[in-house]
């Protein structure tokens, strides 16, 4: 056991602090820094913070160098991940594409996807979004029934999928459809990529309950894609979506981690200044008991990504470990957020303006909060994924 | 012992229930969110000519001289829509604090306020989130017989279309419990409003700023200094009151939950045949069935001035408020994604549980309401 | 609404008070009395309780007079239950004949089975033991696999029964047979009515986690039952047993609160006896406010007995409202229980002897309290009935 | 960055479970609770074979000479098996607290503990339950060179048994903080045992009645009064030997449910696939890895002295214990009426899991050393 790290390792983290000091957009990293308001804004900060990135060498961290990535270590991009949180760096656009598509492609994409699509998505020139669920096919996702037919040399799509992240900012979308009816339900999908400009294809931007919109319903009447996109074969797109998910659980539970750690600690510094009754908030034994339990917590769900990593790189399965970890921040970070409203006091109700507490950033996040045990599969799916694959509970 | 409604309280409640429905679909209460005051008076009239305001005005003044257990149904109702208005305030703050108050205050205000012409509010707390009375934001002290007023209030419910307001304010220099209750009345010189934009977006908030405001004996309510026991029936009431819509939030956010469960279908079959579903909307239904009963507990203790009345609210409003937040927030859950969005309602009630938990006094400070009592 | 009793109510109250001062058995009633230490012994008081019940006019309360009862109101009963509570009267051993297999009886016995076995219960001569779960039919009661089958005018029952509560004591049991295999499940049942001394009858104690030994298993090996001892008909026995289940949860829980709320009480004492580092545990700011939730908590259990009462009263059914109350005192109980030992300090880790805090008997009741989820119905089954019957979820 | 036991580290947990599976069924358990003393010397050898009680044990007293870490997979494997048996105090608290005594004490016990002749115990708290030091039952003053021991120390592990007791007492008149540590023998005068009928019947434990016992100053490991960075690295140790306790016990406990959901039938499926069960179990196995992680953890930062030692061994043995008397109420539940018995033998679990939440400092009081330590 060691919890030490390597200097090629520790000189990577040092290298990477310092070209975030000097490459972060102005203004940000600082904890009362104003984000941006609209969602545009946002995406065009976070679209130039890909670019620039991609021209520091550190977009497609986890590709193989010949795809143009870093070819880092496990470790490496864990040490990314913390980084980027610990800098308050803006999230990247493209880091859908850059976790789950970019390794899909180039396990089962022919040469000429690899060539046409991995270089524009590390540099940030295609932004891409993912059509995976449907109005119908949510937690159960292989029922999707959005139709896709062969006419010639191309796929002719019909039908609506929903929760697209960042739809309305993306250049291409990559999606499942059925070319199938008759097969069986996990038979007969196809894995199809699409530009999103090609006709027949509308937008449309779901609203959050944060107020924030970076999901949209997506619908496709009669849009001809060619079958030069579909990644793997037609009618055998299950197995690459496995490929795809795969990823959605990895390394990424490191940055949402970071990132809990950087807002606890700026929590823990609210309840020292925050003063109710001439003391601080921190000093109320309540408040004190649910604050070293989060940082308990936080500190058991770092240790087990740890656990996990090592594990990984030894060789073992990343999978239902995923779940593990997504259950327990999911939920650790609702009663966080929860324990910051009561630690703001009746201030937190204040959302905006000259009185909102922290700018009303705890407000956001704990309203935030709630939709991470939805996302990326909910809680009970999660759950339904560690008895079966973990215990080995009957289905 | 009879531990129900009596069929007129609820014929009281399907009226009011039928009004809402009608005049305060979420559909309207969205509309609302755009509009300058986030109020509506039709919707207030409406609810008034039920007799919603005027059920605890005695008779001389135009009221029905009721009891709060008159009142309570229609309270669960207002939270089962979201109402968008100050109607705790309104209809059951000011007319007991007025019930204590000198007859000329009384003719100024009660009238209007059992008629729906008066919209009346309340305000109390500063932002340090201190126990009441403690947590008054604004402090008062005398000079010759007048009260000379300084402080904030924050979240005062509607303040800006308030008519009067009722202030509540600790005593200068005296202990943290001398409580002085001051009617405040639009245009007064010495205050001011900003309006604060909330968590929850359907009911609107202000904060309040008086500065140096000063008024004569006529406006403040029995001696100055000595309010405590009306303070405190008052806030016995408004806890109870709170309690109430929150069982009436909770109930609807409940039902959307159960509804959706029935119809929405993934792997085959309804997700309410799913254990994880099914036994999740089974715990709202505990938890709100054994809420619901304690906050009716409290609206009788209340009505009846009950020796626990005060127990009895804090109890109801503290687990009647996290009951109203977990059961929204399941219900969230239960919807997955579609409960997330702004399009779905669920959103609102959730945000709305949220208010009520930091309204006159959190869970914790209920709590220790009960344990000083108890212990 | 009124939470007033009536006059008659009232009398009825003090009449049970002074009563139960005048007849309790030498020492009950006081908070430090020491309980009898063997099972034996305690069921030779709870044997000698019932005799005085029934002689003081208090057995069978809900009875009609015709068959020896009181015919007392729901409102007397419950005042009862509250009053027996309040004076730590012993339970009484033959409880479930007296709630559950008198009233089935009285609705589905016959002239001569009434005769019988009314008068012997209410009297105390025959105590019965319920013989409904199985091994392997517990949650699933419907699947009990005892078979009995037809001789001339007798059934010749084999197999085991478990959970036996009192067999050890019992006189007579109550149990389900299946006398037609072939039929669905919940037909071919026969409620029977055995006499525990017939031959092939086997009762094995066991012994729960607290040391206790009320229940049993009981084995039948060609036991020869009367046919005129089946309750109702052959074959017909589910309708018969859903009315013993819905007394299971009728009255009793209220019996369960009034006792919970005595334990309470005396824990809030013991909080404020009980001192550490100079100041009472009472006035520790996370012990108080878990008090005052047991305690807030608590009367919400109350009152929602007090609103199903009122309900039944007005005739509506008493049904699935009962699995909401038991779900929510059983894990309310876990909660008191649990923080009784926190409140007692490391000294609560005693059981017994002369260091033992309040006689050990917290513990006792910490553990006591695990089983109160598991007994009549566990809390996954009241789950199901709360979301099935009273939410309409389908199965 | 390895976050993983060594192949050795795993090969001595093999041989210890092997070990405590042949010699320590539960079966054997059950029967040493009819025995004089709930203890068995032949398993406790058998332990010290594969090197227990000599991991800590430097080299010149016959010790392996080896860290924390190598030993931490025994701990878990000993609360796996639910040892009744002073491992924790022999093998882990005496070696750490006489590493700070002088060589007369040190040749006088570590030899013994490393070969597994003595059997050792820690006496500290009393009855009040404080955090500790404040806590310490017994209070120590000076009469010349000696030391006058005068109080109680109650649920020391099996005392009456122990051939050397760490005594730590707190400095009559001195601030709480001040710690003497003192060995005492069996049979020294001014100290008398008595049994105590504990929750956890497996284990056993005695009151230790000091009155008057007067020691010399070759009993007391560094100064009197100045021992608290001992007594701390004592503390902590122990603290990450409990969380791997109770991570060893869950363990077990989580497999029984797991196992009996597999079989167990009713409606015609195994109990496992109905979600009330399956999500609980899912819960269970969340707990139990997360809080693993971090008893795994506090042992490297035990072993290695990191600075953060003591706040990650007092997470660990927080939430580790919460986390065993958790799962081990769930795994009773699962198993309905059966899991409630004596024959099964999941109430010794849920009993010592109750055990290790009350030793060495409550989840309170050590959530309360982390808030010390990070605000």
């Amino acid at each position: 056991m060691d919890f030490t790290f390597t200097p090629d390792e520790e000189r990577f983290r040092l290298e990477l602090r310092q070209w975030l000091q000097d490459n972060l957009p102005r203004g940000w990293g600082a904890p009362g820094y104003e984000y941006p308001k609209t969602y545009e804004d946002w995406a065009r900060v976070r679209r130039q913070w890909d670019r620039t990135l991609h021209a520091g060498g550190y977009a497609g961290l986890s590709w193989p160098r010949e795809y143009g990535g870093r070819g880092a270590t496990l470790i490496e991009q864990v040490i990314y991940f913390e980084e980027i949180a610990r800098a308050r760096a803006p999230e990247e656009l493209n880091r859908g594409a850059k976790l789950l598509l970019g390794p899909t492609i180039i396990r089962h994409g022919t040469e000429a996807q690899k060539q046409r699509f991995l270089p524009r998505i590390l540099s940030g020139d295609d932004i891409w979004c993912q059509g995976f669920s449907e109005p119908n096919a949510g937690s159960d996702l292989a029922s999707i029934s959005t139709r896709a037919v062969r006419d010639g040399d191309m796929l002719v799509v019909n039908g609506q999928k929903v929760w697209t992240s960042y739809a309305t900012v993306a250049d291409w979308i990559f999606m499942l459809v059925r070319t199938d009816p008759e097969a069986p339900k996990h038979q007969g999908i196809t894995f199809l990529l699409a530009d999103v400009r090609t006709p027949g294809i509308t937008v449309r931007p779901i609203v959050q309950m944060t107020g924030s919109r970076e999901f949209a319903e997506t619908f496709f009447d009669n849009v001809r894609v060619p079958i030069a996109n579909v990644l793997g074969a037609v009618n055998e797109g299950w197995p690459v979506t496995a490929t795809a998910l795969s990823h959605e659980r990895g390394t990424l539970a490191f940055h949402r981690h970071a990132m809990i750690r950087v807002e606890l600690d700026e929590l823990i510094d609210v309840a020292r200044r925050v003063r109710r009754g001439g003391q601080p908030v921190s000093e109320e034994p309540l408040i004190r008991q649910r604050l070293a339990q989060c940082a308990s917590e936080l500190d058991m769900l770092r240790w087990t990504l740890y656990r996990n990593l090592t594990r990984q790189i030894q060789g073992g399965p990343a999978g239902a470990e995923g779940s593990i970890v997504k259950l327990y921040w999911s939920e650790l970070y609702q009663r966080i957020t929860e324990l910051a409203l009561e630690i703001l006091g009746p201030a937190s109700q204040i959302a905006g303006g000259a009185r909102a507490e922290e700018g009303g950033r705890w407000q956001f996040r704990f309203l935030k909060s709630r939709g991470d045990s939805i996302h990326s599969g909910t809680n009970q799916i999660q759950r339904n994924i560690i008895a079966e694959r973990l215990l080995g509970l009957p289905r | 012992m009879y531990f129900d409604f009596s069929k007129e309280q609820y014929m009281g409640r399907d009226s009011a229930r039928e009004l809402l429905d009608a005049r305060l679909p979420t559909t309207r209460l969205r509309e609302m969110l755009g509009t300058e005051t986030g109020f509506d008076r039709d919707v207030w009239r409406g609810l008034a000519e039920l007799g919603s305001s005027a059920v605890l005005v005695p008779e001389e003044h135009g009221g029905l001289a009721l009891g709060f257990l008159d009142l309570a149904l229609l309270l669960e109702e207002s939270g089962r829509a979201l109402l968008p208005a100050p109607i705790v305030e309104t209809a059951v703050m000011l007319p007991l604090a007025l019930a204590d108050a000198g007859p000329r205050l009384q003719k100024r205000w009660l009238p209007g306020i059992a008629s729906g012409d008066v919209v009346a509010t309340v305000a109390l707390g500063g932002s340090e989130g201190l126990p009441l009375p403690a947590g008054l934001g604004v402090r008062a002290h005398r000079e010759g017989s007048d009260l000379v007023l300084d402080g904030e209030a924050l979240l005062v419910p509607f303040g800006e279309i308030a008519d009067v307001v009722l202030l509540a304010a600790r005593m200068n220099g005296s202990g943290t419990h001398d409580v002085s209750l001051i009617l405040l009345e639009r245009g007064d010189p010495g205050i001011s409003w900003e309006r604060v934009e909330g968590l929850d977006p359907t009911f609107r908030t202000s904060a309040l700023t008086v500065t140096g405001a000063r008024v004569g004996p006529g406006r403040v309510i029995g001696e100055p200094g000595r309010a405590r026991g009306t303070f405190e029936r008052m806030l016995d009431a408004a806890r109870a009151a709170i309690a109430l819509q929150a069982v009436g939030g909770a109930e609807r956010a409940l039902q959307l939950a159960v509804d959706y469960a029935k119809v929405r279908h993934q792997f085959g079959k309804p997700i309410g045949s799913f254990q994880a579903i099914k036994h999740t909307c089974a715990d709202m239904l505990v938890a709100h069935e054994t809420t619901r009963s304690g906050a009716y507990y409290a609206a009788w203790a209340v009505d009846t001035r009950a020796p626990d009345a005060g127990v009895a609210a804090a109890m109801a409003k503290a687990l009647a408020t996290e009951m109203f937040r977990s059961v929204a927030g399941h219900a969230i859950q239960v919807h997955g994604g579609i409960g997330f969005t702004w399009e779905h309602d669920l959103h609102f009630y959730f945000k709305r549980a949220k208010y009520l938990e930091f309204a006159l006094g959190t869970a914790t400070q209920c709590r220790e309401v009960v344990a000083a009592a108890r212990f």
